[in-house]
């Protein structure tokens, strides 16, 4: 453990998740052709009025696992940025298997996010949460195929491992299948745009469609926490990480990270959401033979 | 945290896992108390593995085996809960057991 | 134990902050009509909570047993390069069979809604 | 602080797994359970196995998913909106439960236990990798083989076109080209009216001779619920 | 995500969906499609007196303090609170958003008290008998009954949903019976209302559309189009669109209508009339009910999109189409 990691982590997930409230406004405002100027105003000023709302309760909630949803998937999305190393040695967490800690906290997201959308007794929420696990379930194979690809080079489940690997040459260049795999799992595990099952638009916003006041201000800052988790582990994984020349690793770090984050968004609001069933076959059958021809071509350039 | 430790635990886990395998009527209930058994045999070989057997790898295989046989055992306890039902729109073991008839 | 307790304390501080941002919310308690479930305007006969009819169920029973196969690849993965083509040809191997299972199902159809 | 860590893991595994059989909610029944488990995990991070410490938590999350959605699908009163007590012989499950763990704590007890434990900074993944792979393709082949076999059976014995039910819809290949319309959603020749509506296009993947086969098909086979519909349809 | 302003719920009747979609572009307020996430619920247009009771179970979701704004609506008789908004558009916005900050609260219309009476029934004093019986937390539970697809008879979810669903056309309301998320039988009470020029316009229907499919920006910026000039060719745009992969999202041959096309097929004319600036081709739903039958809730919430709201309202016209229940 390296405690001089803990500020890093904490800014992280702090400016991480204003950079893309930021982000989202201008993609949202570019591509709707308006000016991002007074969203963005508007999003900071109500995030606060959000906060003091009322609480609203159903007719009969499952009331500690609604309530304690949006803390677990908080503290998942800490849970896997600490496996994420800032600089040479510098990871919260430590472990000779972190990257199947990384896979852990995926899938602990499916719980979590379905205990959301189960607790409240509603059919919105309800279907939403079942909907996820349809698609949260499949989606964790191309990620674990993608993360042990990364794994292979690295010959060690270490993701400090993992980034030394990378001095050479990124993984995004050897794997090159890999980014936009993984990028697909980390819109599932964040819940946004054409993986958003869970809180799908014609569900009234799902799995948090009954969420009032700061129950829903905090579930969407715990999706914002987790995109950054996501974000800069994708960071690691395939860009290297903290790796590069003059500046200091974190700031590399935050920099790749900013650039994924990107990424995340634009793919948010430029692809639709298929039906459920049609996404459940096509996970199973498009997109996990993709990542077996992924595997196997990392194997081969890693032999 | 000692080997008898450990292995006390994992015989509390046992115990309350054969009390639920025993006295649930529904057979998905029953499943959770073979999950349970399953869990307090695999603290045990992790006790042994890490206390007894110097980190001999055979010893971690062991721990997959476990975790096979759990999968295996839910999928195809769960098929059968599934084809029992459509059959019987029932899942409670004397249906099971009227089934074998 | 290092990063048992680093998740035990990241874990509390979240809770912390999550029943901290509840303390400081508005009334606490909903009248009756406030805590109809959100339909549009509409009410519902029943309780929402039900044997829910879950339509790809079939999916997920093939899903644990192929998602077995992770347990081995991890390991495999580390020492992959020191084996070389034998460890990609038993991995190939390996896959292909539990391939085959998946295939089987696509072919019965578990992965459209039931 | 080992030992309290591993007293701590070691009271919430038996809380956790005490509580499954005491609430009414599946949901949570199925979540303690997986409580249970992850302690389980931690206590193996705390016994020097970081792999199967953290995979357990890794694969029981997702196996207590399913579970979750099982239980959910087949419970009277899933959520335990009613108070419930589903069990029997109650005394001599208790008793069995106590003796079995009285038991095995003697056994331990009275044991002399061998002790040889695991050096620091052994590979440990890497010897598992290694004892993996084997002289032989023995575990990879057997483990193939047996999980080949789960699935096939998952699939027979719980969907409903499996080989005891429709048979023509089960022999009718999927599309296969995977880019193209992979649910196989190819348009209906002719049975789309035949049921009078549109709801069954998305039933009838494969194509539309096999959905006209389905509906002939299943008023002829015993195959359980369908014709049970089919029956309550006539009545009503 | 939550960007922009002041989130507002938008209980939209008939004549007014073009104004609503308007509305949304403006940045002082953010549409939301649940009242749980609304400080200010906006009753717009022209509301059917039968809807009196719905709009008072909305008006009782929204979170304290409640803040509601009529805009372009008459008030039904005993909704006597809230404010009149301006009738333009930008004037209507930031009348709305100050609403949010300056309301002391409105009680709710309806009776507190549970739907059936539950505390201190039963052994527990939970409501219920048994496993299954009584009304615990004073509701039923859900029975089984049979299903349409799979022959597992599980519980059927009965409840009627509308009218001011957002992702539905407004005024809609259907008797629906689920199983998991497939409709199980449909039975529609009340067509949609009769909605202004500007949403019968090919954009304004795309735009009903990319909602669906989670493309929220470029929705807006087909309503941003078509409030600058419906009738210009916007073939820029229909390319943009195209190019999301939107055809490809939705299923094929889902909800065959008279003429023989499908939602996608219906999209795609939809596409080109925005292309060449016309209306785009009418389609005949035939009989909409059994068409949402055996649909999941997206698919169906798709087909319902694919449609224009004089399409929807002229097949639920004639009476016996209104009544559809279980399979043929």
């Amino acid at each position: 453990m390296s405690l001089a990691a803990f500020p890093f982590l904490a800014f992280f997930l702090a400016l991480g998740a204003a950079l893309v409230v930021v982000l989202d406004a201008v993609a949202r405002a570019a591509l709707a052709g308006a000016p991002a100027g007074p969203y963005l105003a508007g999003t900071f000023r109500h995030a606060a009025m959000r906060l003091s709302g009322q609480l609203v309760t159903t007719e009969a909630p499952d009331r500690a696992n609604w309530r304690l949803a949006p803390a677990w998937y908080g503290a998942l999305a800490a849970a896997g940025l600490a496996v994420v190393p800032f600089g040479e040695g510098m990871a919260l967490i430590q472990l000779p298997t972190s990257i199947v800690l990384w896979g852990a906290v995926e899938a602990l997201v499916v719980v979590v996010v379905f205990l959301h959308g189960w607790s409240p007794n509603a059919p919105f929420p309800l279907i939403g949460a079942y909907r996820y696990v349809a698609t949260g379930l499949p989606v964790m194979l191309p990620s674990m195929f993608v993360l042990i690809g990364a794994a292979l080079p690295a010959r060690s489940l270490d993701v400090l491992a993992i980034v030394e690997s990378q001095r050479e040459m990124w993984n995004v260049v050897r794997q090159p299948l890999g980014l936009p795999l993984f990028l697909i799992v980390g819109l599932s595990l964040t819940l946004r745009g054409p993986m958003d099952y869970a809180d799908s638009a014609d569900l009234a916003g799902g799995s948090s469609a009954e969420d009032s006041g700061p129950a829903r201000a905090m579930w969407q800052a715990a999706r914002l926490a987790m995109l950054v988790a996501f974000s800069a582990m994708a960071a690691t994984v395939f860009l290297g990480g903290y790796l590069g020349p003059l500046l200091p690793g974190p700031l590399w770090l935050a920099l790749k990270t900013a650039l994924v984050l990107e990424l995340m968004v634009a793919a948010t609001h430029l692809l639709p959401r298929m039906p459920v069933s049609r996404m459940v076959t096509f996970l199973w059958v498009v997109l996990l033979p993709v990542s077996f021809l992924h595997l196997l071509a990392a194997g081969l350039v890693a032999l | 945290m000692t080997l008898a430790s450990v292995l006390i635990v994992a015989a509390g886990l046992i115990g309350i896992g054969l009390y639920g395998a025993l006295s649930q009527q529904s057979f998905v209930m029953l499943m959770m108390g073979l999950e349970l058994i399953m869990n307090g045999a695999l603290l045990a070989v992790l006790g042994f593995w890490s206390f007894a057997l110097g980190g001999m790898p055979e010893g971690q295989l062991l721990a997959i085996v476990i975790m096979a046989v759990m999968a295996v055992e839910m999928a195809a306890g769960f098929a059968l809960v599934v084809a029992v039902y459509r059959n019987r729109q029932a899942d409670v073991i004397e249906s099971l057991t009227t089934l074998k008839q | 134990m290092e990063a048992l307790l680093t998740a035990l304390v990241l874990t509390g501080i979240f809770v912390a902050l999550v029943l901290a941002a509840y303390r400081a919310s508005g009334p606490r308690c909903s009248p009756w009509p406030q805590r109809l479930p959100f339909l549009g305007g509409g009410e519902a006969d029943t309780h929402a909570w039900q044997r829910y009819h879950v339509r790809f169920y079939t999916m997920t029973l093939v899903f644990i047993a192929f998602e077995m196969e992770m347990m081995f690849m991890y390991p495999w993965a580390v020492v992959f390069v020191e084996e070389g083509l034998k460890a990609l040809a038993e991995m190939g191997m390996f896959l292909a069979i539990l391939s085959l299972g998946i295939l089987y199902g696509w072919r019965e159809g578990i992965f459209r809604w039931q | 602080m080992t030992d309290a860590l591993f007293t701590g893991l070691s009271a919430l595994a038996l809380y956790a797994g005490w509580r499954v059989f005491r609430v009414d909610s599946m949901v949570r029944a199925s979540f303690w359970l997986m409580i249970s488990f992850i302690a389980v995990g931690g206590i193996g991070l705390l016994l020097s196995a970081p792999y199967i410490g953290v995979a357990t938590v890794f694969m029981m999350a997702v196996e207590m998913t399913v579970m979750v959605l099982f239980m959910v699908m087949f419970m009277m009163n899933p959520a335990g909106l009613n108070p419930m007590m589903m069990v029997h012989q109650h005394r001599f499950s208790i008793g069995v439960g106590v003796v079995a763990f009285a038991g095995m704590t003697a056994a331990t007890l009275l044991t002399d236990l061998p002790s040889n434990p695991v050096a620091a900074g052994k590979a440990i993944v890497h010897d598992l990798g290694i004892e993996l792979l084997g002289d032989s393709m023995l575990i990879f082949e057997t483990a193939g083989v047996t999980l080949l076999a789960t699935m096939v059976a998952a699939v027979i014995l719980s969907a409903r076109t499996g080989r005891f039910g429709d048979a023509v819809e089960g022999s009718v290949p999927p599309g296969l080209e995977p880019g193209g319309t992979p649910a196989g959603r190819v348009p209906e020749k002719s049975g789309g009216h035949h049921h009078g509506h549109g709801g069954h296009d998305h039933g009838s993947h494969g194509d539309g001779r096999s959905d006209h086969a389905h509906h002939h098909e299943g008023d002829g086979h015993d195959s359980g619920g369908h014709d049970h519909a089919g029956d309550k349809e006539k009545h009503a | 995500m939550a960007v922009g302003g002041t989130p507002v719920f938008v209980a939209a009747g008939g004549g007014v969906l073009g104004a609503v979609e308007a509305l949304r572009l403006e940045p002082a307020l953010t549409l939301v499609a649940t009242p749980r996430a609304a400080q200010v619920l906006v009753v717009a247009g022209e509301q059917r007196p039968s809807d009196r009771i719905a709009l008072a179970r909305i008006h009782a979701q929204l979170f304290e303090p409640r803040a509601t704004v009529w805009w372009r609506a008459d008030r039904p008789s005993g909704f006597d609170f809230g404010t009149g908004a301006p009738e333009s558009v930008s004037d209507a916005a930031a009348f709305i958003s100050a609403q949010a900050t300056q309301s002391e609260g409105e009680a709710i219309l309806l009776d507190d008290g549970p739907p059936n009476p539950w505390e201190g029934v039963g052994p527990y004093g939970q409501g219920g008998n048994g496993m299954m019986g009584g009304t615990p937390y004073g509701r039923p539970m859900a029975m089984t009954t049979d299903d349409l697809r799979d022959g597992l008879a599980l519980d059927a979810y009965s409840a009627t949903f509308g009218p001011y669903l957002t992702q539905w056309p407004p005024g809609l309301i259907m008797e629906t019976t689920l199983q998991g998320d497939v409709i199980q039988s449909v039975r529609i009470v009340e067509a949609p209302l009769a909605q202004d020029l500007l949403a019968a316009t090919p954009h304004l229907e795309l735009a009903r559309l990319l909602r669906l499919l989670e493309l929220p920006a470029l929705a807006d910026r087909l309503v941003r189009a078509a409030l600058a000039d419906p009738a210009r060719a916007a073939a820029g745009l229909a390319r943009a669109v195209r190019w999301t992969g939107l055809l490809a999202a939705i299923p094929s041959a889902l909800a065959r209508d008279e003429s023989g096309g499908d939602v996608r097929s219906r999209t795609a004319g939809r596409l080109d009339a925005l292309s060449a600036g016309r209306p785009a081709d009418p389609a005949a739903p035939g009989d909409l009910a059994a068409m949402l039958i055996g649909l999941e809730w997206h698919e169906a919430a798709l087909v319902l999109a694919s449609f224009s709201i004089d399409e929807l309202r002229g097949a639920i016209a004639s009476p016996a189409v209104r009544m559809a229940k279980g399979a043929a």
